[in-house]
């Protein structure tokens, strides 16, 4: 291989930001969050993506060196980022300590660097290669394959059992314990409505009051369903206004009760 | 280039599978046919005279060149043997497929195995272990175990598949079992 | 049979799709390991010395006969398109990745590059440059280098490729990348 192509740059692509918690150079940036002046968790990187897109946009033209430094280079701040956000045993491991992370993008485009040439050399042993063919004529069907009367158990059934065993299994699930899964069921909030019911009419603000969304949410599914068995009416003025509760008068809600 | 019309006859003769007339080794060559006819002579003369392994003949459809008849007791020993190498994993996968579901497309068989059965499938057929078997309603070619494939495993008929029952305690009716490897198929995938 | 024994390899080398090593030539023609060396050697004078349109080498573990190079113009004017079309950066990256990472997963290629290596994989696989090797402990299916890899790139084993390290980008090079991520943005900043 030629030295040419070992001593080809590494190129940082020059590409300028205008990010909310960031305004500035893409490297700056790279720089800022290695030393943890800027927190990873805060930089929207998809923001950073847009950014490069409308960059090459409006260059016209496709740097491919550069292109495939960023790309390195994203996905190895996606990756980090994913980890700082995961929580898990491996937390521990990945304080963003800065001189190891710049470390591990700095193998991170080293690899890929190397990979690169690598690839150039195969590229250039095949080109060397094409002169020569092969043939490739088939061989009569009688020697490709065992004859069937002279065939003997050579396999074993059990192989297949196997394989089809190995597919059937689902992988594991992602673990998403860590997301604060709001346990709230429209039995409970049901019988919430009820026993506001019983007091008479009341707002629907008092049925939810310093509830998350989710919990307002499942209580007006909940009126919604009182609504319809006939149990309660309920009245709003103006859009956003004020949702008038009352026990509902009348056959269905005597049957209700019953 | 430096080989003699010769040499590059014999190249081509070699690559070509199917016979070639003296028209296309000239118009290949880039030189009259004439010479063509004086260079496949002097191969003809070669072939004959010297130490070959190698027959030149003129057949209905052109030139061809073939293995020495003489060498055919070797050829039956290296190539007639039994064709049974070890099944890779991907022709296991495949393969097993095939056997517990068919007839079985091959469109199914990759969502089953998150990746493409082309080749594994490929060399299924080459080895006589599967056969078509039809096309499925939306014209995809369906695949089913052959008579050979019994015998090298060992199986009176397909009743003697081993159960599954040893990966999975539920029994599993075949529809099921169908629907359940597409499913775990596509999370690997996603996942 | 008549034939001389390098006749007989002679026939065998051209009927054979793969290489085939000294063991299994011998096994064929019924005679000692030495004499097929010998024999093999015979033939690759030969084919160089003599007016020969083919060559003989050792690739990929095994013997085999190809076209000789200079009658790759001939060649390319009788069968139109080139058995070996050029690979694209993108096929060329994965395909150094696996030859020198095997077994090595889809996820561990894209890692490496930085992207997606999935329709790269896929020619690969297709041109049977690369091949399933079973699956990693995540489910994802691992990827080989084949014999046919190590033939078309001229390859008697794995082992002629050059050692990764003799792509490792020069010291200067690796020193002026660090500085860069660590440095650069400090210029700026006091610039």
């Amino acid at each position: 291989m030629s030295p040419a192509t070992l001593k080809r740059p590494l190129r940082l692509v020059d590409l300028e930001l205008d990010l909310e918690v960031f305004n500035g150079p893409f490297d700056l940036l790279l720089t800022l969050i290695l030393r943890e002046e800027v927190d990873l968790l805060e930089v929207d990187l998809a923001d950073v993506v847009i950014s490069y897109i409308d960059h090459l946009e409006a260059r016209g033209e496709l740097d491919l060196e550069a292109a495939t430094e960023f790309l390195v280079l994203i996905t190895s701040l996606l990756e980090l980022k994913s980890r700082l956000m995961l929580p898990g045993e491996e937390i521990e491991e990945i304080e963003l300590d800065p001189g190891e992370a710049a470390t591990e993008l700095l193998a991170r485009l080293l690899d890929a660097h190397r990979y690169r040439t690598a690839a150039e050399h195969l590229s250039g042993l095949l080109r060397e290669q094409s002169g020569h063919r092969f043939r490739s004529a088939p061989l009569p069907v009688s020697l490709r394959r065992a004859s069937l009367p002279e065939a003997s158990a050579v396999y074993d059934p059990g192989r297949l059992a196997q394989a089809i065993g190995q597919l059937l299994v689902l992988p594991p699930e992602v673990d998403v314990r860590h997301i604060p899964v709001p346990k709230v069921t429209v039995a409970e909030r049901l019988s919430v409505l009820r026993s506001l019911l019983r007091r008479g009419a009341f707002n629907f603000d008092e049925a939810v009051r310093d509830a998350d969304r989710v919990t307002v949410a499942v209580t007006l599914f909940s009126l919604l369903e009182l609504y319809k068995q006939g149990e309660l009416t309920w009245s709003q003025e103006q859009p956003f206004g004020t949702i008038e509760v009352r026990p509902a008068t009348g056959p269905r809600a005597e049957s209700a009760a019953a | 280039m430096s080989l003699t019309l010769a040499a590059t006859l014999e190249a081509l003769l070699f690559l070509s599978p199917e016979p070639l007339d003296a028209d296309a080794l000239a118009a290949a060559a880039e030189v009259e046919i004439d010479e063509v006819r004086a260079a496949l002579d002097t191969l003809v003369t070669r072939y004959e005279q010297e130490d070959r392994g190698l027959v030149l003949r003129e057949l209905a459809g052109g030139w061809t060149l073939s293995s020495h008849p003489e060498a055919e007791e070797a050829a039956r020993n290296l190539f007639a043997r039994p064709r049974t190498p070890a099944l890779t994993p991907a022709q296991a996968e495949t393969l097993a497929i095939i056997a517990y579901l068919q007839p079985v497309s091959r469109p199914e068989i990759a969502r089953i195995r998150g990746v493409n059965a082309e080749s594994a499938a490929a060399t299924l057929l080459e080895r006589g272990l599967v056969e078509e078997s039809g096309r499925s309603q939306f014209g995809a070619v369906l695949y089913r175990t052959t008579d050979l494939f019994l015998r090298l495993f060992g199986l009176r008929s397909l009743e003697e598949l081993p159960p599954i029952s040893a990966f999975d305690p539920s029994p599993e009716l075949e529809e099921e079992l169908r629907e359940r490897l597409l499913r775990a198929g596509e999370a690997r995938v996603a996942g």
